[in-house]
C-alpha cells in the first residue's frame, strides 16, 4: 500500500512540479539515483567499492551518441546497444580488475575513468574529442518541458527495473553468495563459492545498468564532453549517496541520491562561488565511512528503536505529513510499528538487543 | 626524430622517473604497512607544493627552504591520520573503507587549497627558472635537476633508513608478514605508524621538488594518482624497489613515448602496464608477493 | 549439489608440501598421510605451520612445492571453492561467520554454489531451507535462525560454523580449533557432535591445542614441529615420544 | 519466502523515497522561490532582470571572474546613465562550477523558474553551446562573450550572437597576410605548432597554422596536449629539435607560460613566435622572467582603441577598478552592449514574442561596441579579425594591421 503511494508520488511528480527547471532537476535527482542504485548491484551486494563507475556512465552516453551519429541507429536502439557494448567492455576489465581483492580492484576501477578520460579526449576523430559530442534529441519535435516530462518517466521505468532486478538478486541464492562474499570472501570459498564468478556477474550487471544510466542521460542532455562524462567526481558522488542512504537497503541508494541532489543544490545556492562543494562532500564522505558504514536507514531505524515507540523519526514525520497533505488515503503509520518490525534488526530472546552495536562480537 | 632528441627525451625521462620513484615508494609505503591504497597521497603532494609555492610568494626565500617545515609536519600529520583515522575503522573493511576515507581527505584538501589560494594556477618564478646546463648535447633545466637531485637523496635515505637500521627492519617485517612481526615483539601499529608518516614525508619533498618547475592548480592531484597508482601495482604492491624501478621505467617509457605519440597517448603507458600487469603477473613485475592475497 | 558422501571414506595426503614467506619457511617438506574415516588431530606448538598446512590443503595460500592429493586425485593450487565442491570442508581459527547475515542465510551460503542456470531460478527452494533448520536443530541453534550472526554468542558462532560446513556435504572436514575460547560444556558438545559425524563416515582433520580434546576424541595424532611432522601415530604413541616433549618444551 | 526481512518492511521504505521525491519538489521550489523578484509582465518601474550562468569556480574561473566584472560594470554604468528603456537593470548571476551539467541547469532556472527578461551568455566554448541551445529551445536572445570556436557555429542556432570582432579561426588573419606577403627568402619557412586541446586555442592556431601551410610553409612540429599538461619539457624539446623557424602556441594562459620557459631553457630562438590569449595578460610578463621579447599575440580587445564608447568606458572602468580593463572585462561588456542596442531599438525587454523580435533585428543591424561596429551572419558569427599585437621594447603593442598600428612589427624577432 504504501509502496504505492511512493509509486503515484512519483508518477505525480511532473504535474506537481510548478516549472520545467524543478521537473529537470528531479530528473537529476533521478539519473543520481539510477547510477547509485546501479553502483549497488556490486557496492552493495559485494562490498567492493568501485570509484569508476563514471566510466561506465560516460562509455554508456558516448556510446548511444556514436551509435546514433556514426551508425544512424534510431535513438533507443542506439541506447541499448550500448548497453550491450558495456557489457561486453565490462568483462575483461573486471577479470583484471579481480585478479587481485580489494586494492587493485580500487586501483583498476580509478584507472579505467582516467584512461577514458585520456582515450575520448586523445582520439578526436571518433570521439569529437575536447569539442564534445552533441547527441540528437530522439523526440526532436517535443518543446523542452514536454521532452523533460517525457524523461521523467523514462528515468523512472529505468529506476524501476534496477530495483526489482535488485530485489530479485537479494532474495535468490545469488544474492547470498554475493553477501557472503562481501561479509568474508575467504569463508564463502571456502564454502564453495566461486567468488571470482560472482563477482564478475555482478559487476557486469552493474555496469551494464551504469551504462544505461548514462545512455539515458545522453539522449536527455544532449551534450557530451569527455571531462564531464568521465569525472572521477561523479564516481564518487556514486558512492556516496549509495553508502550514504545504506548499501544493504533497496532503497538506500534512492534515499542517498535524493540527500545528496538537493544538498548539492543547496551548496550551490549558499556557497556558489566557492569550493565548499568539494568540502562539504569530503567531509560528508568521511563521516558516513567512519561513523555511519551502515547508511542512514540502519541509522535511523536503530534511533527509533533506542528512543521507543513514543519517539518518532524524521522520515516518519515527513512520510505522515505527505501522507496527510496528500488527502490522507492510508492511515498515518504508527511510528512502533516501524521499530518493531524492521527484520534486519529482529532478534529474538537469546541475543541481547543491542540495535546500535557496529561492531561484530568477535 | 634525430639522436639529440632522443637522448634529450632519455634525460628527461630519467629526471621525471625518479620523482615518480620518490612518490611511488610513499605510496607503496602505505600499502605495504597497513594494506591502505592512499589516494590523497598525490592530494598531498599537491599541498605541500602550494605550501612551497606559498612560502617564496610570502618571504621570497627559495622555496627548498619550506622542507624545514613542510617535511616534519607531515611527518606528523602522516602518524596522525593512521593514529586517528585509519585504525578506526574496521580491519574486515579496510582497504575498502580506507579507499573512500583518503579519498575524502583528497577531496577535502582539493577544497581548502581552492578556497584559500582559489582555483588560479600558481607557479613559482625563480631567477634560475629559465636557465639550463649542457649534457652530452641535451639541455637539462636546472630546476629539474634540483628537483631530482632532491628526489634522489631522499631515496638514498630511505633506502639506508630501511636497509640499514633497527626501525627499517621492523618496518621491512611488518609490511612482509604483520603477524610474524608481531610474534617477534615488534609494535606493529607504532611502526604503522611512522610508516605513513614516512609517506606523507616523501609527499612533502615530491610537492616541493614538483613546485620549482611546474603549474600547479587545485585538481592537479588527480593526474598525478593514476600514474603513481599503476606503478605500485606493475611494482608489486608493498615493495619499494619494485615501485621505484617501474617509476624509472614508466617515466622514461612515458618520456619516450612522447615523441612520436604525442602527450596525450604518451600516458596512457601506465594504463596499459597496469591492465597488462594485472593479467599477466598480478604479483607485479618486480617482486612483490603481498599482491596476492590483498 | 556435491556428491552426497560415500560412506567409504576418501583418502587425503600431501606429499613434500612447501610454503616460505619472505624467507621463513611456514611449511617445508610436509608430507601427511591421513587416515580416511578417522579423526586426525594435527598439534603443535604455536607457530609451528599447522594453518598455513591447512591453508595449503584448503586452496587458500598456494604452496611453493609439493602437492596435495585426494581420493586419488591432485587438488593442489586448485581455487578453494573447488576443493570445497569436491567435499573438503572447512572451519576457520578464531570461528568466521558472515556477521551481517542471519542464521538461516549463513546456511544457505553453502548450496548457494551452484550452477549459473539454476542461480537465475530465483530463491532458495524449499528442501535447502528445511536440510538448514534440521541441521540448526542437530547443532542446537535453531530458535535463532532469523538473529543476524553477529549478535550470536562465540559458541553459538562456532556452532553455526560447524553448521554451515555441513550444509555442503562434505566427507572430510577440517577443524581449526574448534575448542579455541569456548567454555567446557559447548567444548563436550562439539566433541560429540564431531564423534557422531565421524560415526556417519566423515573424515575429521582437527587443528587443537586443548590437549584433553585431542586424546579423549582423536584416532590419528599428527605433531607438527617447525613446518613439518615429526611425528604422529595413537594418541598414547604420541604423548610418550621424546621428540614431541622436545617440540613443545623446547628441551 | 523464510528469509529475515519481512515484506512489511520493504512496503515502509519505498514510502519513505516516495515522501522523500515529493519532498524533493517541495524542497526546490523552496530554495529557489526567494532569489528572483520578478513577476511576468513586469511594470514600468521594476527592473530587467538578466539571467546569466558563469564559471567563478573550477577551470575557467580566471577568466569567468572577468566577464563577471565587465558584466557588473555594464550593468553599473548603464543604471547610473538612467538604465534601459528607463528600467533599471539588474543581474542575476549563477556559478556553473565551469560544469556543462551545471550551466544548462543554471539557465533551465533561470528562464523557467526564475523568468528573467534577458539572458547573457557564459564564458568558455564547452559551456557555450550546452547553454545556448537552452535558451534556443525557450525562445530567448543568447548573446555570448565567449565561444569563439567554430563548432559553436556549426549547430544551428538561431539565436546566438558572438560579440567579439572574430571567431578564433580568423584571430591571426592579420599575421597570416603579413607573413605570406613577405618575399620568399626572407619569410619563415618552417612552423612548429603545439596547441592545448580545447576547442578555442585549437582554433586560433590551426587558423594560422592552416593559411601558412596553404601558403607553402612546411608544418614540421604539430602537437596537441590536454589542458591539465603541467610539464612542457617534452614538447619544447620536440619543437627546440626541429630547429623550426616559428613557433605558434595555441594556449590559454599558464600553459602559454610553461611552454615558453620550457622553450628558453633549452635556448631555442624562433624568429618568430606567436601565442594567443596569455601575452595580453597583465601578469604576463614577469611570470615569463620578463624575457618577452618579440612575442606576438592577436587581440580583440585594446584599452587604446579610439571608437566612442571604448573612450569611455576605459575612463569609467579604470575609475571603478584603479586598473584599465581586459579582454575578458570587454567582451563581457560588449555583450551587454550589444542586447542593450537591440533592447533600445525594438522597444521591449521581456519573454515571448518580443526576443524574436530582437533576434531579428541584431540579424540586420550593425552594433556600435567597445571593439568596434559588429555585424553577424545568419549563424551569429562576427565579421571582422583580431588585431595583433608585440612585445617591442618590453611593451606590448599593436602591429597589426597597419591602419591601427602603435609600433612596426620586429622580424626576426630578438632572442628571449
Amino acid at each position: 500500500m504504501a509502496l504505492v503511494v511512493g509509486v503515484a508520488l512519483v508518477l505525480s511528480f511532473p504535474t506537481i512540479a510548478p516549472n520545467p527547471y524543478i521537473l529537470s532537476a528531479g530528473i537529476v535527482v533521478l539519473s543520481y539515483a539510477c547510477t547509485a542504485t546501479a553502483w549497488n548491484f556490486m557496492g552493495g551486494f559485494t562490498g567492493y567499492v568501485s570509484l569508476g563507475h563514471a566510466a561506465f556512465f560516460g562509455l554508456g552516453a558516448y556510446g548511444t551518441g556514436l551509435l546514433i551519429r556514426d551508425v544512424g541507429l534510431p535513438s533507443f536502439a542506439a541506447w541499448l546497444l550500448a548497453g550491450a557494448l558495456v557489457l561486453l567492455i565490462t568483462i575483461p576489465v573486471g577479470i583484471a580488475a579481480l585478479r587481485v581483492r580489494g586494492a587493485s580492484f580500487v586501483i583498476v576501477s580509478i584507472s579505467f575513468v582516467l584512461i577514458l578520460l585520456l582515450v575520448f579526449q586523445g582520439w578526436g576523430s571518433f570521439t569529437g574529442g575536447s569539442d564534445g559530442l552533441v547527441v540528437p534529441r530522439p523526440f526532436p519535435d517535443m518543446l523542452r518541458p514536454q521532452h523533460h516530462e517525457t524523461f521523467f518517466y523514462l528515468f523512472a521505468a529505468l529506476l524501476t527495473v534496477m530495483l526489482v532486478v535488485w530485489w530479485l538478486i537479494d532474495r535468490s541464492r545469488f544474492g547470498t553468495g554475493l553477501k557472503a562474499v562481501r561479509e568474508d570472501e575467504d569463508k564463502a570459498q571456502a564454502l564453495g563459492v566461486p567468488t571470482r564468478n560472482y563477482k564478475l556477474v555482478a559487476y557486469v550487471v552493474s555496469a551494464t545498468f551504469t551504462g544505461l544510466a548514462g545512455g539515458m542521460y545522453a539522449l536527455w542532455f544532449g551534450d557530451l564532453d569527455p571531462i564531464f562524462q568521465f569525472s572521477i567526481m561523479l564516481g564518487a558522488y556514486m558512492v556516496l549517496m549509495a553508502l550514504l542512504g545504506g548499501v544493504r537497503h533497496l532503497f538506500g541508494p534512492l534515499l542517498g541520491a535524493f540527500i545528496v541532489g538537493t544538498g548539492l543544490e543547496y551548496f550551490k545556492l549558499e556557497f556558489g562561488d566557492t569550493q565548499f562543494h568539494l568540502v562539504a562532500a569530503a567531509l560528508l564522505l568521511g563521516a558516513v565511512v567512519l561513523f555511519m558504514p551502515d547508511g542512514i536507514i540502519p541509522a535511523v531505524t536503530g534511533l527509533v528503536r533506542r528512543f521507543g515507540p513514543q519517539e518518532s523519526s524524521i522520515r516518519e514525520v515527513t512520510a505522515a505529513e505527505l501522507l496527510e497533505r496528500n488527502g490522507g488515503t492510508s492511515p498515518v503509520p504508527q511510528p512502533g510499528a516501524t521499530a518493531g518490525s524492521d527484520g534486519s534488526r529482529t532478534t529474538s530472546e537469546a541475543a541481547p538487543p543491542d540495535p546500535n552495536d557496529e561492531e561484530d562480537p568477535r | 626524430m634525430t639522436g639529440t632528441l632522443l637522448f634529450q627525451s632519455l634525460v628527461l625521462g630519467v629526471l621525471l622517473g625518479g620523482l615518480y620513484a620518490l612518490l611511488a615508494a610513499g605510496l607503496t609505503l602505505y600499502f605495504g604497512v597497513m594494506r591502505v591504497v592512499m589516494i590523497a597521497h598525490s592530494a598531498f603532494l599537491i599541498l605541500a607544493a602550494y605550501l612551497a609555492w606559498y612560502f617564496h610568494e610570502q618571504t621570497g626565500i627559495d622555496p627548498l627552504l619550506s622542507l624545514v617545515v613542510t617535511v616534519p609536519l607531515f611527518f606528523a600529520v602522516g602518524v596522525g591520520m593512521q593514529r586517528l583515522l585509519i585504525t578506526r575503522l574496521r580491519p574486515v573493511t579496510l582497504t575498502m573503507m580506507s579507499v573512500l576515507l583518503t579519498f575524502a581527505v583528497a577531496l577535502f584538501i582539493e577544497g581548502m587549497i581552492g578556497f584559500v589560494w582559489s582555483g588560479t594556477q600558481r607557479r613559482i618564478q625563480l631567477p634560475y627558472s629559465g636557465d639550463s646546463i649542457e649534457f652530452f648535447g641535451a639541455q637539462i633545466a636546472v630546476v629539474k635537476l634540483v628537483a631530482f637531485g632532491l628526489a634522489a637523496l631522499s631515496l638514498g635515505l630511505l633506502y639506508l633508513l630501511l636497509k640499514h637500521s633497527r626501525f627499517g627492519q621492523a618496518l621491512r617485517a611488518t609490511i612482509q608478514h604483520r603477524e610474524a612481526a608481531q610474534l617477534v615483539g615488534i609494535r606493529t601499529d607504532r611502526v604503522a605508524g611512522y610508516g605513513f608518516g614516512i609517506g606523507l614525508a616523501t609527499a612533502a619533498i615530491g610537492g616541493t621538488a614538483l613546485s620549482l618547475d611546474a603549474t600547479i592548480y587545485p585538481s592537479l592531484h588527480w593526474h598525478w594518482i593514476g600514474p603513481l597508482m599503476a606503478i605500485i601495482v606493475v611494482g608489486g604492491l608493498g615493495s619499494i624497489p619494485g615501485a621505484a624501478l617501474a617509476a624509472m621505467v614508466l617515466g622514461i617509457g612515458q618520456s619516450l613515448l612522447q615523441v612520436p605519440l604525442g602527450t596525450t597517448w604518451a600516458q596512457t603507458i601506465f594504463y596499459v602496464a597496469l591492465f597488462a600487469t594485472l593479467m599477466l603477473r598480478p604479483q607485479g613485475f618486480f617482486g612483490g608477493r603481498l599482491a596476492q592475497r590483498f | 549439489m556435491t556428491t552426497t558422501a560415500p560412506p567409504a571414506a576418501r583418502s587425503l595426503e600431501t606429499v613434500g608440501l612447501t610454503k616460505s614467506f619472505g624467507g621463513v619457511h611456514a611449511v617445508r617438506d610436509a608430507t601427511v598421510t591421513f587416515q580416511p574415516g578417522k579423526i586426525n588431530a594435527l598439534i603443535g606448538p604455536n607457530g609451528s605451520g599447522k594453518t598455513t598446512f591447512f591453508n595449503c590443503v584448503t586452496g587458500m595460500i598456494k604452496p611453493d612445492a609439493g602437492s596435495v592429493t585426494f581420493h586419488g586425485e591432485d587438488i593442489t593450487r586448485r581455487p578453494p571453492h573447488r576443493i570445497a565442491r569436491a567435499g573438503i570442508g572447512r572451519s576457520f581459527q578464531l570461528c568466521r561467520v558472515f556477521p551481517r547475515m542471519t542464521v538461516l542465510e549463513n546456511m544457505l551460503v553453502a548450496v548457494s554454489r551452484s550452477r549459473f542456470r539454476e542461480l537465475l531460478k530465483g530463491a532458495h527452494n524449499p528442501e535447502e531451507i528445511d536440510k538448514a533448520r534440521a541441521l540448526l536443530v542437530r547443532v542446537g541453534i535453531d530458535h535463532l535462525e532469523n538473529t543476524e550472526a553477529r549478535n550470536l554468542s562465540y559458541g553459538q558462532q562456532k556452532l553455526l560454523e560447524l553448521a554451515g560446513v555441513l550444509m555442503g556435504d562434505p566427507d572430510t572436514i577440517m577443524l581449526d580449533e574448534p575448542a579455541g575460547g569456548v567454555n567446557p560444556a559447548l567444548i563436550g558438545r562439539i566433541g560429540t557432535l564431531v564423534q557422531e559425524l565421524n560415526a556417519e563416515g566423515r573424515t575429521f582433520l582437527v587443528v587443537e591445542h586443548n590437549m584433553d580434546m585431542v586424546m579423549s576424541l582423536s584416532h590419528h595424532v599428527i605433531v607438527f614441529d617447525r613446518g613439518r611432522p615429526i611425528a604422529e601415530g595413537t594418541p598414547d604413541v604420541v604423548q610418550s615420544d621424546p621428540r614431541v616433549l622436545e617440540a613443545y618444551l623446547g628441551v | 519466502m523464510s528469509l529475515a526481512t519481512a515484506p512489511r518492511n520493504r512496503r515502509r521504505r519505498g514510502l519513505a523515497a516516495g515522501a522523500s521525491l515529493a519532498a524533493a519538489a517541495l524542497v526546490l521550489t523552496a530554495c529557489s522561490d526567494d532569489g528572483a523578484g520578478s513577476d511576468e509582465g513586469a511594470g514600468e518601474d521594476d527592473p530587467i532582470v538578466i539571467g546569466i550562468s558563469l564559471p567563478l569556480t573550477g577551470d575557467f574561473s580566471e577568466p569567468g571572474k572577468g566577464v563577471q566584472r565587465g558584466y557588473e560594470a555594464w550593468a553599473q554604468f548603464l543604471n547610473e546613465d538612467g538604465g534601459l528603456l528607463g528600467r533599471q537593470v539588474e543581474l542575476k548571476i549563477l556559478d556553473d562550477q565551469s560544469n556543462a551539467d551545471r550551466v544548462v541547469q543554471d539557465y533551465e532556472a533561470l528562464i523557467a523558474q526564475d523568468q528573467v527578461d534577458l539572458v547573457f551568455g557564459p564564458f568558455s566554448t564547452r559551456l557555450v553551446v550546452p547553454s545556448a541551445r537552452v535558451a534556443e529551445e525557450y525562445g530567448m536572445l543568447f548573446v555570448e562573450p565567449a565561444g569563439a570556436a567554430a563548432e559553436v557555429f556549426e549547430q544551428g542556432f538561431e539565436n546566438l550572437f558572438y560579440a567579439a570582432p572574430a571567431v578564433a579561426d580568423d584571430h591571426y588573419n592579420y599575421l597570416a597576410d603579413y607573413i605570406l606577403a613577405m618575399p620568399d627568402g626572407e619569410r619563415p619557412e618552417t612552423v612548429a605548432v603545439a596547441s592545448m586541446d580545447d576547442p578555442f586555442a585549437q582554433g586560433t592556431a590551426y587558423g594560422l597554422r592552416d593559411k601558412l601551410a596553404d601558403g607553402g610553409l612546411e608544418i614540421v612540429v604539430d602537437e596537441v596536449y590536454p589542458p591539465n599538461t603541467t610539464d612542457f619539457a617534452p614538447i619544447a624539446a620536440k619543437i627546440d629539435d626541429s630547429d623550426a623557424d616559428m613557433v605558434i602556441g595555441g594556449t590559454q594562459y599558464q600553459d602559454a607560460v610553461n611552454l615558453i620557459v620550457s622553450l628558453q631553457q633549452l635556448d631555442y630562438q624562433p624568429e618568430m613566435a606567436a601565442f594567443s590569449t596569455a601575452p595580453t595578460n597583465p601578469e604576463f610578463a614577469s611570470a615569463i622572467g620578463d624575457k618577452t621579447e618579440g612575442i606576438l599575440s592577436p587581440t580583440g580587445y585594446t584599452e587604446t582603441a579610439s571608437y566612442p564608447s571604448n573612450v569611455e568606458f576605459v575612463e569609467r572602468y579604470t575609475e571603478l577598478h584603479g586598473n584599465p580593463p581586459g579582454e575578458d572585462e570587454a567582451n563581457a561588456y560588449t555583450t551587454g552592449q550589444v542586447v542593450a542596442a537591440a533592447v533600445e531599438a525594438v522597444g521591449c525587454a521581456e519573454q515571448g514574442e518580443c526576443q524574436q523580435q530582437l533576434v531579428d533585428w541584431l540579424h540586420s543591424n550593425e552594433v556600435d561596441t567597445v571593439v568596434g561596429p559588429l555585424s553577424w551572419d545568419e549563424t551569429g558569427k562576427p565579421q571582422g579579425a583580431h588585431l595583433i599585437q608585440q612585445y617591442v621594447d618590453g611593451e606590448i603593442q599593436i602591429v597589426l594591421p597597419e591602419d591601427a598600428m602603435e609600433a612596426e612589427l620586429v622580424f626576426p624577432k630578438p632572442a628571449w
